[in-house]
């Protein structure tokens, strides 16, 4: 369960960087070159935290079934 | 205070780091080259080394192979100096200390993979290093030939059009880089791949790798 | 000048030739290293033909990195051929060295004091080598090993006092001299004991 | 920006799927729909994962950022006009990523895949020899540069025609089922990917995808130039269509084979660049 919300922290905070990066730099805040490197570097951090986060088990897990 | 004169190979100079009368420069170009490097070098740092699974053949048995601590760390104190040479190859702004770190980069690449006691790696291992000392020859040769028409090694020179670098001395560079670090021929370094320690490993292709981009890159500059 | 260094390239190349070609005809892998060194030496002469004092400078980093990349190589095949064996006990017994060590050592090392510098530490150096060589240096690396260390702080210390107090130079120089006397002196009188010895 | 690298993402897994279809066609099956690895990406990003006891940890997680980061770099190079050389560079640190999923995880699968991959290094050399030639042509490696000399001069298709063939077939050693894939052959279960399995494989997999994008979309940009986004896109499709023939009715080269042909190519330009700098000087 824990692992699961740290992993939704990542992916949130990455995805907000991308995001950002990629606003700031269309409105003319953030130099171009500036924002590229924090989506590169961001974004492969999102795609994984983002895996991670809905692959996590929800606490519990469910007992197999293993025969009688 | 430097302009790089040629832009459109590598991209516009971003700023020089000064030691003295030695100069290192940040393009675009060796900017990403460095930063690739640093990359490589802190997982060499910072990861340890897996554990090689060998299969019997013929059956379903299975083994991990037993290595000594000691060759490992051995191999990770190589493979962090080869990061450190790569670091000062890829931005140096004078054609000698490149062609040293670059030499630098073979002794440190024969060391990461001599610390494995198999035979075939070990033979492997040696005739890189034969390799690796005969392409001394052309590297510092294609530097001297470099200082001794033109009368400087600082690339900023270099890259002018005014100074004209004679072709042998580009192509005594490149087949000694190509000697150093066997980039792009790996082909010669498959038997080194069986040697444990992936992290280490890697850093003998990453650095060959890198030290290759470069020169390509001061080749087609001067 | 111009004619010269094209005549000398010329010699260079012809010699790379011949090296290169024994290499691919050379079999024994030993006799490979020392070719290998030799056409090493070529990449040399080609830096000396420069003729400057540049080129008289960047001879020594190119000589530095042959002999490292020979050091690893010959390491490499000292362990592929499993060439490693135990150090055997010291060859010769001179009654001589019993005796003389003690009052030889002090009056070369004195000397050395008295020149100071490069020249005096290997002056001193050879008095200690002569010492440790007829009296055996089982206990002596880790002191030895530990001044000369301190020696490398006071030298580097000494550079500093250059670079941020000028006006100190004197003093500076003597604590580098003194400083450079006992490093030299140190590593010199290690020479021949690195594979010896059970503390290595 | 990141909305142009999830397009990119996107398009590049529907050009896998198509791919697929495509090779299904050729050899007489129905085939996968195209969408099928957009499906298979988020498949394996739902499965449950976790690192093999024996890799090495840190290296293995790293890899994958990698092998995404760099193609994202690389897409950005593209879009804003930087050097092919820097392209170059990131297609060869791919090469550091194959082994590094092969070597990381210890299994000697993975390893056969990573040996492989070494040999098969001679994938590079025909890279090379386009960036070469292109050099020659426009003097410059800017690719604003190329694509401003091929507004003046027409597209260097016709003028670095075997520059253009060189990197054809740098883009076929790259894709799934190519002839040249020894890297994955089923002989060797997967290949370097082997162990790589859920999250991990579906972040190679989003890497691979840009990948291809990047690829296909660098051919157009070098050897055509500059054109509406739709333009470019059915031009990829073409050329993708066309690799997929290929892959469809060659079957997968021996190692060794792999080499000699790459090597060839190469050796093929290199006359070619000796040539005309010869007719030229």
């Amino acid at each position: 369960m824990k692992r699961k919300q740290s992993a939704l922290t990542i992916a949130t905070v990455s995805g907000i960087v991308c995001v950002a990066a990629a606003i700031f730099a269309a409105i003319g805040y953030l130099a171009v070159w500036l924002a590229e490197i924090l989506i590169v570097l961001a974004f492969p951090v999102f795609v994984i935290a983002l895996a991670l986060w809905w692959s996590a088990s929800e606490g519990v897990a469910d007992i197999p079934f293993i025969g009688y | 205070m430097f302009n790089l004169p040629v832009t459109n190979i590598g991209g516009s100079e971003l700023f020089v780091l000064e030691f003295g009368d030695i100069v290192n420069y940040f393009s675009v170009y060796t900017a990403a080259l460095f930063a690739f490097a640093l990359i490589f070098t802190a997982l060499a740092i910072v990861s340890r080394p897996e554990k090689m699974v060998d299969i019997a053949f013929g059956g379903d048995a299975y083994y991990t192979k037993e290595i000594d601590p000691g060759l490992l760390r051995f191999q990770r104190f190589m493979a962090i100096a080869c990061g450190l040479a790569t670091l000062g190859a890829v931005v140096s702004g004078d054609v000698f200390n490149f062609t040293l770190f670059v030499s630098m980069v073979g002794i440190t690449n024969i060391g990461i993979v001599a610390a494995y006691k198999n035979k075939h790696v070990l033979n492997a291992a040696f005739q890189y290093g034969i390799v690796a000392m005969l392409a001394t020859v052309p590297l510092f040769g294609g530097a001297a030939i470099v200082l001794a028409t033109t009368g400087t090694l600082s690339l900023w020179e270099l890259y002018t059009a005014a100074v004209a670098v004679p072709l042998i001395a580009k192509i005594f560079l490149v087949l000694g880089v190509m000697g150093e670090g066997m980039a792009p021929f790996y082909i010669a370094k498959a038997e080194i791949t069986r040697a444990q320690g992936a992290p280490f490993i890697l850093m003998v292709h990453v650095s060959s790798l890198l030290v290759f981009l470069r020169v390509v890159e001061i080749v087609i500059s001067m | 000048m111009d004619q010269v260094y094209v005549l000398g390239l010329l010699v260079v190349f012809a010699g790379v030739l011949i090296g290169f070609y024994a290499l691919m005809r050379e079999r024994d892998d030993l006799h490979r290293i020392l070719l290998t060194d030799l056409a090493e030496i070529l990449a040399l002469a080609l830096i000396a033909l420069v003729a400057t004092d540049l080129a008289e400078a960047l001879i020594l980093p190119g000589l530095v990195v042959g002999i490292s990349e020979l050091l690893a190589v010959s390491e490499v095949y000292l362990a592929k051929e499993d060439l490693r064996t135990p150090p055997t006990a010291p060859p010769f017994r001179i009654e001589v060295m019993e005796s003389a060590p003690g009052i030889m050592a002090l009056i070369l090392v004195a000397y050395g004091i008295i020149l100071s510098g490069f020249t005096g530490g290997a002056v001193a150096a050879v008095g200690a080598i002569f010492y440790f060589l007829c009296r055996g240096q089982n206990e002596q690396f880790a002191i030895i090993e530990t001044v000369s260390g301190y020696a490398w702080v006071f030298w580097i210390g000494a550079f500093f006092i250059f670079m941020l107090l000028p006006a100190y130079w004197f003093f500076a120089v003597m604590i580098a001299g003194g400083a450079i006397l006992v490093k030299v002196m140190a590593k010199m009188s290690l020479i021949g004991t690195m594979r010896g010895g059970e503390h290595v | 920006m990141i909305e142009y690298l999830i397009f990119a993402l996107f398009i590049g897994l529907l050009f896998h799927g198509i791919h697929r279809k495509v090779i299904a066609r050729v050899q007489g099956r129905p085939g996968p729909p195209i969408w099928q690895e957009i499906l298979h990406t988020l498949k394996f990003s739902f499965k449950e994962t976790w690192i093999p006891k024996t890799a090495s940890q840190t290296l293995f997680v790293a890899v994958v950022l990698v092998a995404i980061g760099i193609w994202s770099a690389a897409l950005f190079i593209l879009l804003s006009g930087g050097s092919i050389l820097l392209l170059f560079g990131i297609y060869l640190l791919h090469k550091i990523v194959e082994h590094g999923l092969g070597l990381s995880s210890g299994s000697p699968y993975g390893k056969f895949g990573a040996i492989r991959s070494v040999i098969s290094a001679a994938s590079e050399l025909p890279l090379f020899a386009t960036v070469g030639l292109i050099y020659f042509f426009t003097h410059s490696l800017m690719l604003s540069d190329i694509i401003a000399y091929q507004q003046v001069h027409g597209p260097l298709l016709i003028a670095a025609f075997p520059a253009a063939i060189a990197m054809y077939l740098v883009i076929l050693s790259k894709l799934h089922y190519s002839p040249f894939a020894i890297i994955e052959a089923k002989e060797i279960v997967s290949g370097n990917m082997t162990e790589h399995f859920g999250i991990w494989r579906a972040g190679l997999e989003v890497g691979y995808a840009i990948k291809t994008y990047v690829l296909l979309y660098a051919f157009v940009l070098i050897f055509i130039g500059q054109l509406p986004l739709l333009a470019a896109l059915l031009l990829m499709l073409l050329i993708l269509v066309s690799l997929s023939f290929i892959c469809a009715v060659s079957p997968m080269l021996s190692p060794y084979d792999t080499v000699t042909v790459q090597s060839l190519v190469t050796g093929a330009i290199a006359v070619y660049i000796i040539v005309l700098g010869v007719i030229l000087a």
